[in-house]
């Protein structure tokens, strides 16, 4: 007991030193009280108010997160004894993070079958803030601890969501599915956690002990653990094979909830993995196990496996789950570079398809809201009667194929070269496989986006004269968003500069 | 390049060029203002007879005289300069006053003949068009432009044959014509394309001139050397039956000579002018501008195919019933004659004939379009339902069209090649020099001349036949149709100066003073070097031979066809006095030749019709069943490529999405098994 | 002297029934109940290498950690199946099942 | 063999035991009933490897709580739950459970091998933790470390769970509240 | 303001016009369609009569050679150890894109007078229309081989929808199938592209840079990389050279259409509306041929000189079989659009063949087989507008019923079959002569293949006959009896107005082939010089 004693007064000034590193999430607590109590206070009749809350909150947020670019000018940042690591690359995934959930908190209300939810949308509203809390960890996390707790936190967070529309046979189920999914497949990880404690003796990623120690213990073992622990990553990325989940939660969700899920958690889960896998890539006597290859290997399998089932689905809610996991594979594609550029090109190419797939569900909602429709097939002849969301989806679409111009495009240009420029220095032929399998999973890509512009115009049918429900809302945020697509398809270096 | 000429010679260009670009500038303003106006036909007369002076001008001022050559350049392509201009020589100047003087009497007798047709303007914008493009053939000095004009020369007959396409028949013509001269006109590129890589150059004066490329140009060792050039000999054969490809369908060699009696469909004074006197003959005027490229034995080649078309030609002639065809089949024969020629040397004498058959075959042809023209007369005035064409149905008609007759007349004997015509100055220098030249490579070539001889006795024959069943005996229209009204008569001046004037070409005194003596005519010794072999005795005996045979030919067939019976004929002379031998004769040609003949003209015409038309038939149904094939391909193996990868991306969808059975707890094993089952795998590799 | 890797025996045949619980019951209790299990046998593994582990304690805290949060997603899984039978009448998790392709 | 192996093979027989009756009983309440004799073990095996803290805190979350909770929960779910559940197969190994009897066994099996391979008792870690004294004494009480590391190394990971818990109880309030009523 | 970026700019201007404007206004889309594509044309021959020749203005690998450059700054990255992108706004013309850039604006005129049968979604048609056109122009314009990838992928959306919303029964699928087939090719075209981009270091700069003409020059790769000459780099075996060439060569062979990659091309032409079917054959089959010039030619010289062989073969194969299933064809629109393959396989041919004569005869090819094909589909157009049946079995003796219509399809049969006097014999018999003379010259094709190449000439006049027998000539049967007869009148004067120039351009380039052969000489002889020279690096 007494050993401890000398060490407080240093542990206790290392986590008040952290403190000034800590000031966008220690906001987004204080947002999260706020909201919380918001909420009891005024019932569930304050849904509009703690959404303003939390929105104003969000940009307030975003401003701290600005205002650390500052503070890492020198480096990055261990805080609270090395639990988080606050860097460039973290700050600017903190960004996009709060960035999209800004545009989803104002979202949710436009769903009109969740603001039809009897019991009101504030609780929502503080799951999500509270979320954000979660992946901000996730996205700074460096320690195991800090890592499995992130990870059950977002989860948490996402269970509820999904499960949030009590009285919806789909939401429960696909909460149902979820929560079993991911309870099993956290305890997977953290029996992977244990072994890899186990063998190394700390909870420290970046310690510098972790990967030393682990080189020496046999490697079998090892790989297993940390098999076991990617089994728990993939579940929140969605890659094969711990896809499963997706489409039924997808198809289930609300399709706000869908847009929150398929872009923030993967966004932070793709953050979580670059630091997770940095100690051992870059300690020089590691041996055993290969993360490009693996990693490569499960975004081939995933690209393959999301695209091409995707071209077989009419519901474009699953459509859009299938396809998104698609682009995880293509984002593991950069991320196994494991240099700068790729890096960038990463967070480049997450933000493009976090703003385009929030407009494409967006878009898909607005449809579910105006004609009650959830099938591509009774998008039927609907281009002429919606122009612009029409128009607007059709550019959303040629976004997340990656035609020019357009940012999703740019992103995968990014991505390819990054990639291109590793294989000309090591010539690794499972690299030149993710090029082709990228490249050919666009085109099957395009087998199933194209269905949605391919009903919208192309296909001919009387229209039926229905009340229109329009929101507006949606229209114009899928527009704003089409426009910037287009604007950072052309001028990509009005962004990538700061990525 | 226009080195400072003389003005003369810059005149006579002129006159060249204007010569060539007047029916063309007919064809422009029949075509924009003259759309329906029945002035069009004067426009193209006016242009042919300003044309006509004009070339005979400067026939008069090259012919024997020096060459001209003017070019101006064309355009560059790469590191090759291709210049546009004219080449004057004796050879191109008698082209080109022979199409511009033969054109201008078919010009006027169409104005006549064509009257009453609705595409009467239509009728002389081609027929200008065709005008200028033979003319620009005969005067261009390179090969490109050769080709070029060559072809629109095919074109126009395809228009002109075509020119009534409401006729199916007419259309199915004209295809077919124009696909078999396509064929031609492929070999031709393909020999100009060879010629031009061998020799970098489209320059046909500096190609063919003596002592220009091709003839400094020589073959060792199965390579063919040109300058720095090298090419396998085997292209310079390749060149070589290009060329012939070129000749034998523009001038209906055999095999590809199936389109000419077909392209009778046309109007007839078209057939006269185009299928008859000029455009067929340009095939052989090609051979005379490539002369020398062909060597010995290639040559012998084409004296060979000449001499069989000849024949071939002839025998099929004997027995048809259409008065047109027979003529066509007559001028396959005759162009054979000048393929013939050209193979064994005769150059210029081939020439002569080119010359001479062309006034002859354009006077009968215009003679039997005025005999055809009557006919349909009556036909429409009793409205009957007969061919007009059909020989069968005419007879006695010299009361009626005196004129025509005797137009026919000259130009049969033309044909037939009897003394005082210029068939026989041109005919008998052919066959003499055939046996000069056929002594002169050994015995067996002797079948040649002979083979030669015997179709100028079958031509005698037809010809006699042709000129007596429609002209001698009785009217068999009379017969079949008794008391149908006849007003026929040889019709205005528009018909018969044509007639006149071109049966005034068919005599000697326009080619050699000497009736006999093919030796002294003056186009001879205009064209090239007319070397002749030695004197023969060939010189004599030939005419004579030949002529008396083919009198007696034609007095058999006046037995025949006038008396209807040998039996009648045996009595009248010549073969009575033999008596016994004569039967066995009279039976040999009852039994052997005439039968053998008339045999063989059928098999020959079967053969036409079957094997050769058939291949060409099954050609087509080849090239159709390819093109069924590859669309078929098309359909199902290169489209089925595309959908087979639909399906496999279906496929590969399928099985990912297999797992998606909505149970959680299989979602949950598939993923751990993929986990553990994976790294088992990993395991065993690695160990 | 119990050694590290008798812990670890115990904790892998632990983990292997969660596994085989999870799996195979058709009951979703039974299923949480089978992830505890699995949970649990990280827990134990974490316990047994954190006596190796005195001044930061490590494997303790990370298993009061593992504990508390299990404790939070069973209760939210517990909701969640309230509420599926709440519809379906069934907590079996074959039986629900309209979400699929 | 000393009296603490001669417990830690009991614990862990009964741990094991009561797991495996867990997953082959096909009645709900017994399977509930030994997956709390599963808890108590384990938390007997927490005693043994020397975190008596831990060992609490199971017994009070898990046994107090999460059991408490599915008891509940299963209460809630009425008969036709019971009834379902009784109707599952009983055997352990039928066609049904084949697969994911195989599978268990498959990573049992590469479990064990990868334990023995691993070697974990001559650790390199661990080595050196023994060479430090950094080792938890069999006498040693870890409440007041733990405390001070709570405080300290683990600040964050504590005040982060408290947010944590709090959206979960807002979550699952509202899963579980009925439809416009409040909590 | 720099006359090319003028150029491909200003039809987007006029499309956002015409999106701006209401849709009451609808009848004026149209001639303003009309306006941007005149004034396209005019600019276009402003600068054809201000493109100065000479060698010095060859271009090909000179940068400084480019006329009309106008070059900006346009992406530029630090990437920090992988050194800065550079991407530029980078446009200029050089002898073959400037008779290409001509011929399209005239065709872009044409199509826009097409575009009047268009009644329905003037708005979409127009917007989309203009996008097209600014798209196209761009590609020919482009030296910076990002610009082109960015302009020659932007053109398949518009194309899509164009055939899709406003085609024929069966556009859906002709739509999909012509997206995913030029994707498919242009998708791979982006991996080497890319892998270009990474090998290539501009000299001055010190950067990556995606400069075409840089990365001609064999001097400007970085020693080691993927593309490099020297270093002999493989790519899954094969050599990376020949893998970026085949894989560049597919993409533009789709385009071309070169067999096997052409299934789209029928579907598309038949489906397609006929201002589609124009922009179609008349511009975008020439993208193909003009990117197999300019970029696989022209950034892999070695491999192209290598497998100059199997690129004539490829040639060749399409003269034979596109002209066998043109001869197959009931549909009139299919059959031309067959024609096209075939006509298409000429330009490969002369390209492989890699001689000045060959090259020349390729690219006049193009612009003659521009104009052809656009008359041909709009002649097409006509009949089909008049009674919506195109099936060549149904109509006959047209020639009576229409006969100015029938002069023009004449004109356009025979100039398509190359009678002399129209562009496309010319270009046809020097792609020939020059795929003959290759052998003498640089030994890369065998003489057969400019004789199977001319077989092709023969079965094209056989179609085009045959057509004609069948439709035209002969007594009047139609299908649809009298209605027929009353809908088929004889060509309007708008429809003069659009046949009449594309006749006279034909027949000019026919007689004048030195418009165009004169402007694209220089070009023409130094790309072959630059091919030529490729070893001695």
């Amino acid at each position: 007991m007494k050993y401890l004693f000398p060490d407080i007064s240093n542990q206790l000034s290392n986590a008040l030193g952290s403190i000034p590193f800590f000031m966008p999430e220690i906001y987004i607590t204080v947002l999260f009280v706020l909201v919380i109590v918001t909420d009891l206070l005024f019932g569930k009749n304050s849904a509009r108010l703690c959404r303003t809350i939390a929105c104003a909150g969000m940009v307030v947020v975003i401003f701290k997160d600005l205002q650390q670019f500052e503070q890492i000018l020198s480096g990055g940042h261990f805080l609270f004894g090395s639990m988080l690591l606050l860097h460039r690359t973290a700050i600017v995934f903190k960004l996009i993070i709060d960035l999209l959930s800004f545009i989803l908190l104002l979202y949710f209300e436009w769903d009109h079958r969740l603001k039809a939810h009897k019991k009101g949308l504030s609780d929502l509203y503080t799951i999500v803030v509270g979320s954000v809390l979660g992946l901000h960890l996730m996205i700074m996390a460096v320690n195991l601890l800090s890592i499995y707790l992130a990870i059950e936190f977002v989860s948490l967070a996402s269970y509820l969501l999904v499960a949030y529309r009590s009285e919806n046979a789909f939401s429960t189920e696909a909460g149902l599915k979820y929560v079993l999914f991911g309870a099993a497949s956290s305890a997977v990880m953290l029996y992977g956690i244990s072994l890899l404690y186990g063998f190394g003796g700390t909870l420290d990623l970046f310690s510098g002990h972790m990967a030393e120690r682990l080189a020496q213990v046999n490697t079998m073992s090892v790989s297993f653990a940390i098999v076991l622990v990617l089994a728990g990553i993939g579940f929140k990325l969605s890659f094969v094979p711990a896809h499963f989940w997706v489409p039924d939660v997808y198809e289930g969700a609300a399709t706000p909830v869908t847009a929150y899920l398929s872009t923030l958690p993967k966004i932070a889960a793709f953050a979580l993995l670059v630091n997770f896998v940095t100690p051992f890539v870059f300690y020089d006597h590691w041996k055993g196990f290969d993360f490009r290859l693996v990693l490569s290997a499960i975004g081939i399998l995933t690209m393959i496996a999301g695209n091409f089932a995707a071209v077989l689905q009419s519901n474009v809610k699953r459509m859009l789950a299938y396809s998104g996991i698609g682009h995880t594979g293509f984002a593991l594609m950069a991320l196994v570079t494991f240099t700068p550029q790729g890096l960038s090109a990463l967070t480049y190419y997450l933000l493009m398809y976090g703003l385009a797939n929030i407009a494409a569900l967006a878009l898909a909602n607005y449809f579910e809201n105006a004609e009650g429709i959830t099938d591509v097939k009774d998008y039927k002849g609907l281009g002429f009667k919606y122009p612009l969301a029409s128009v607007c989806f059709v550019v959303v679409l040629i976004s997340l194929t990656g035609l020019p111009v357009s940012a999703g495009f740019t992103g995968k240009l990014f991505v390819f070269s990054a990639v291109y420029s590793i294989y000309q220095q090591n010539h690794d032929v499972w690299l030149l496989a993710l090029l082709i399998t990228g490249a050919l999973t666009t085109v099957v890509a395009l087998f199933y986006y194209i269905k949605v512009p391919l009903n919208l115009f192309l296909k001919r049918t009387e229209l039926i004269v229905s009340e229109n429900k329009w929101s507006y809302n949606l229209v114009i945020l899928s527009t704003m968003i089409a426009i910037a697509l287009i604007i950072f398809g052309i001028f990509p270096d009005l962004l990538i500069k700061y990525m | 390049m226009n080195k400072a000429l003389p003005y003369q010679d810059i005149q006579t260009v002129c006159f060249a060029i204007a010569a060539v670009v007047l029916p063309f500038a007919a064809f422009v303003i029949n075509f924009l203002f003259l759309g329906k106006s029945k002035l069009s036909g004067w426009v193209s007369t006016v242009a042919i007879l300003v044309s006509s002076i004009l070339s005979v001008i400067v026939f008069t001022r090259v012919w024997n005289v020096q060459q001209i050559h003017v070019k101006h350049l064309w355009f560059i392509i790469g590191d090759n300069t291709l210049y546009t201009g004219i080449l004057l020589n004796n050879l191109s100047v008698l082209m080109l006053g022979l199409v511009s003087v033969i054109a201008l009497p078919v010009h006027i007798y169409s104005t006549a003949y064509m009257k009453d047709d609705a595409g009467y303007s239509r009728y002389f914008q081609y027929l200008s068009f065709f005008c200028f493009s033979m003319l620009a053939l005969v005067v261009m000095d390179n090969l490109i432009l050769l080709y070029a004009f060559w072809e629109l020369v095919g074109f126009s007959s395809y228009l002109l044959i075509g020119f009534w396409f409401d006729r199916a028949t007419a259309v199915q013509a004209n295809k077919k014509a124009f696909i078999i001269n396509r064929i031609g006109d492929i070999g031709l590129l393909t020999a100009i394309i060879i010629l031009f890589n061998q020799y970098h150059t489209f320059d046909i004066a500096q190609l063919f001139k003596d002592g220009g490329l091709i003839a400094s140009s020589t073959i060792n060792n199965g390579l063919w050397i040109s300058g720095t050039t090298l090419t396998p000999v085997v292209w310079q054969y390749i060149a070589c039956i290009g060329i012939f490809l070129g000749v034998a369908a523009k001038s209906a060699q055999f095999p590809l000579h199936t389109w000419l009696p077909d392209a009778m469909e046309g109007p007839t004074s078209v057939s006269a002018l185009i299928h008859a006197a000029t455009m067929v003959a340009a095939g052989v005027f090609l051979l005379g501008r490539v002369y020398p490229l062909f060597n010995e034995a290639e040559l012998t080649t084409l004296a060979v195919i000449g001499c069989f078309t000849a024949f071939m030609a002839a025998t099929i002639a004997l027995t048809q019933n259409d008065l047109k065809r027979i003529l066509a089949y007559s001028t396959i024969s005759q162009l054979g004659y000048m393929v013939m020629a050209m193979g064994i040397g005769a150059y210029a004498t081939s020439l002569f004939h080119l010359v001479t058959h062309a006034f002859f075959k354009c006077l009968l042809f215009l003679s039997a379009g005025i005999v055809i023209h009557q006919i349909k007369h009556i036909k429409e005035d009793n409205h009957l339902n007969i061919d007009p064409q059909d020989i069968a149905n005419m007879g006695g008609l010299r009361k009626k069209l005196p004129l025509t007759f005797i137009a026919t007349l000259i130009g049969g004997l033309a044909l037939i090649g009897l003394p005082l015509t210029s068939g026989y100055l041109s005919k008998e220098g052919i066959l003499v020099q055939a046996f000069e030249w056929a002594e002169h490579k050994g015995s067996a070539y002797m079948l040649l001349p002979v083979l030669a001889s015997i179709t100028s006795w079958l031509t005698a024959f037809y010809v006699a036949r042709l000129i007596l069943k429609v002209f001698y005996g009785d009217m068999h229209l009379l017969t079949l149709h008794p008391g149908i009204k006849i007003h026929i008569g040889d019709g205005g001046w528009r018909y018969k100066l044509p007639l006149v004037l071109l049966s005034l070409c068919c005599l000697f005194p326009l080619f050699s003073l000497n009736p006999l003596s093919h030796t002294q005519s003056w186009l001879l010794y205009g064209l090239s070097s007319y070397k002749g072999y030695t004197e023969s005795i060939f010189e004599i005996i030939v005419p004579v031979v030949v002529n008396v045979l083919s009198l007696v030919v034609m007095y058999y067939a006046y037995i025949i066809y006038i008396k209807q019976s040998i039996w009648v004929s045996s009595q009248t002379g010549l073969l009575y006095r033999i008596s016994f031998n004569e039967w066995y004769i009279d039976r040999f040609y009852n039994c052997v030749v005439v039968k053998f003949v008339l045999a063989l003209s059928d098999m020959t015409f079967w053969f036409d019709r079957k094997v050769i038309d058939g291949f060409v038939n099954l050609l087509e149904k080849i090239g159709v069943f390819i093109a069924g094939i590859a669309s078929w391909c098309d359909r199902y193996i290169v489209d089925g490529i595309l959908h087979l990868s639909a399906a496999i991306v279906q496929a590969i969808g399928g099985f990912a999405r297999r797992f998606q059975n909505g149970k959680v707890q299989y979602y949950l094993f598939s993923m751990l098994l993929a986990v553990i089952v994976v790294f088992i795998l990993k395991i065993l590799i690695w160990n | 002297m119990i050694t590290l890797t008798d812990f670890m025996i115990v904790s892998a045949v632990l983990f292997c029934t969660g596994m085989f619980v999870i799996i195979s019951k058709k009951n979703s209790i039974q299923i949480l109940i089978g992830i505890e299990l699995m949970l649990n046998a990280a827990i134990l593994n974490l316990v047994a290498f954190g006596k190796y582990d005195r001044i930061n304690n490590s494997g303790q805290m990370f298993a009061l950690f593992a504990i508390v949060l299990a404790a939070a997603t069973t209760a939210v899984a517990l909701a969640i199946i309230l509420n599926v039978y709440k519809q379906y009448k069934t907590i079996d998790p074959d039986k629900i099942k309209q979400l699929k392709d | 063999m000393s009296i603490v192996q001669v417990l830690f093979y009991f614990m862990g027989l009964i741990t094991l035991a009561s797991a495996l009756t867990v997953a082959i009983s096909k009645n709900l309440v017994r399977s509930i009933f030994m997956f709390f004799i599963t808890l108590f073990a384990l938390a007997g095996l927490y005693v043994l490897a020397l975190a008596d803290f831990v060992a609490v805190t199971q017994i009070v979350i898990y046994v107090g709580g999460i059991l408490v909770l599915i008891l509940f929960a299963f209460m809630l779910s009425g008969k036709e739950a019971l009834a379902a559940a009784q109707l599952q197969s009983n055997r352990f190994v039928s066609l049904s459970n084949l697969p994911a009897l195989l599978l268990a066994l498959l990573f049992l099996v590469v479990m064990i091998n990868i334990i023995f391979k691993a070697d974990v008792s001559n650790l390199q870690w661990i080595k050196e933790a023994n060479g430090v004294k950094n080792v938890i004494g069999s006498n040693e009480s870890m409440i007041n470390n733990i405390g001070i590391n709570l405080m300290t190394r683990y600040l964050l990971p504590f005040e982060a769970i408290s947010v944590l818990l709090m959206v979960a109880l807002v979550g699952a309030a509202h899963l579980s509240r009925k439809e416009g009523t409040r909590v | 303001m720099n006359i090319l970026t003028l150029l491909i700019f200003t039809p987007v201007l006029f499309g956002l016009i015409i999106l701006l404007l209401p849709s009451s206004m609808r009848a004026s889309f149209k001639y303003i369609t009309l306006l941007a594509t005149l004034l396209q044309l005019g600019f276009s021959i402003w600068m054809y009569l201000n493109f100065k020749t000479g060698a010095s203005y060859a271009g090909i690998n000179h940068e400084e050679q480019f006329q009309f450059v106008q070059k900006l700054p346009w992406i530029s990255l630090d990437l920090g150890g992988a050194g800065k992108m550079q991407i530029e706004y980078f446009v200029g013309i050089d002898g073959i894109s400037v008779t290409l850039l001509v011929m399209t604006s005239l065709v872009l005129v044409i199509a826009a007078i097409a575009s009047w049968e268009i009644t329905s979604n003037l708005k979409g048609f127009f917007a989309l229309f203009l996008l097209l056109d600014m798209a196209v122009v761009g590609v020919f314009c482009a030296l910076d081989f990002f610009l082109f990838y960015t302009f020659y992928e932007l053109m398949l959306l518009p194309l899509y929808f164009l055939i899709g919303m406003w085609g024929g029964a069966r556009r859906e699928y002709a739509a999909i199938k012509f997206f995913l087939y030029t994707l498919f090719g242009s998708v791979f075209m982006l991996l080497v592209m890319v892998g270009l981009y990474l090998s290539v270091k501009d000299p001055i700069t010190g950067n990556h840079t995606f400069n075409m003409i840089q990365m001609m020059n064999p001097k400007n790769y970085i020693d080691g990389s993927v593309f490099s000459i020297l270093s002999h780099q493989t790519i899954l075996g094969m050599p990376a050279r020949t893998v970026g060439f085949v894989v560049l060569f597919i993409a533009f062979a789709i385009k071309v259409p070169v067999v096997p990659l052409h299934t789209w091309l029928p579907d598309a032409h038949v489906e397609a509306p006929t201002p589609v079917s124009i922009i179609l054959a008349g511009i975008l089959l020439k993208i193909g041929g003009y990117g197999i010039i300019r970029i696989c030619t022209g950034i892999f010289p070695d491999v192209a000189y290598s497998g100059a062989y199997w690129l004539g073969l490829l040639g060749v194969i399409s003269i034979l079989y596109g002209a066998f299933n043109a001869l197959a064809q009931r549909d009139l629109k299919r059959m031309i659009a067959y024609s096209s393959v075939s006509h298409m396989g000429f330009v490969l041919l002369g390209i492989a063949s890699q001689t000045a004569e060959g090259i020349s005869g390729a690219v006049l090819q193009m612009v003659s087989h521009g104009f052809l094909s656009t008359m041909l589909f709009f002649l097409v157009g006509v009949i089909y507008n008049r009674v919506h049946d195109r099936d060549i079995y149904n109509f006959r003796g047209l020639g009576t019923l229409m006969p100015k219509y029938t002069v023009y399809v004449m004109v356009a049969f025979f100039a398509s079959l190359g009678l002399p006097g129209f562009s496309a014999f010319v270009a046809e018999a020097f792609s020939l002569a020059g795929a003959f003379k290759s052998h003498n010259v640089n030994g890369l094709l065998p003489y057969w293949m400019a004789v199977c190449g001319s077989v092709g000439i023969l079965l094209s006049a056989a179609y085009f006959l045959w057509t004609l027998q069948r439709m035209f000539f002969g007594t009047v049967s139609l299908k649809g009896g009298d209605i027929w007869k009353i809908a088929l009148t004889d060509i309007n004067w708008r429809e003069t107005a659009t046949l009449l120039p594309l006749a006279l351009i034909a027949l000019t380039l026919g007689v004048m082939p030195s418009l165009v052969l004169g402007k694209i000489n220089d070009s023409v002889l130094a790309l072959v010089q630059f091919t030529q020279n490729v070893f001695h690096y």
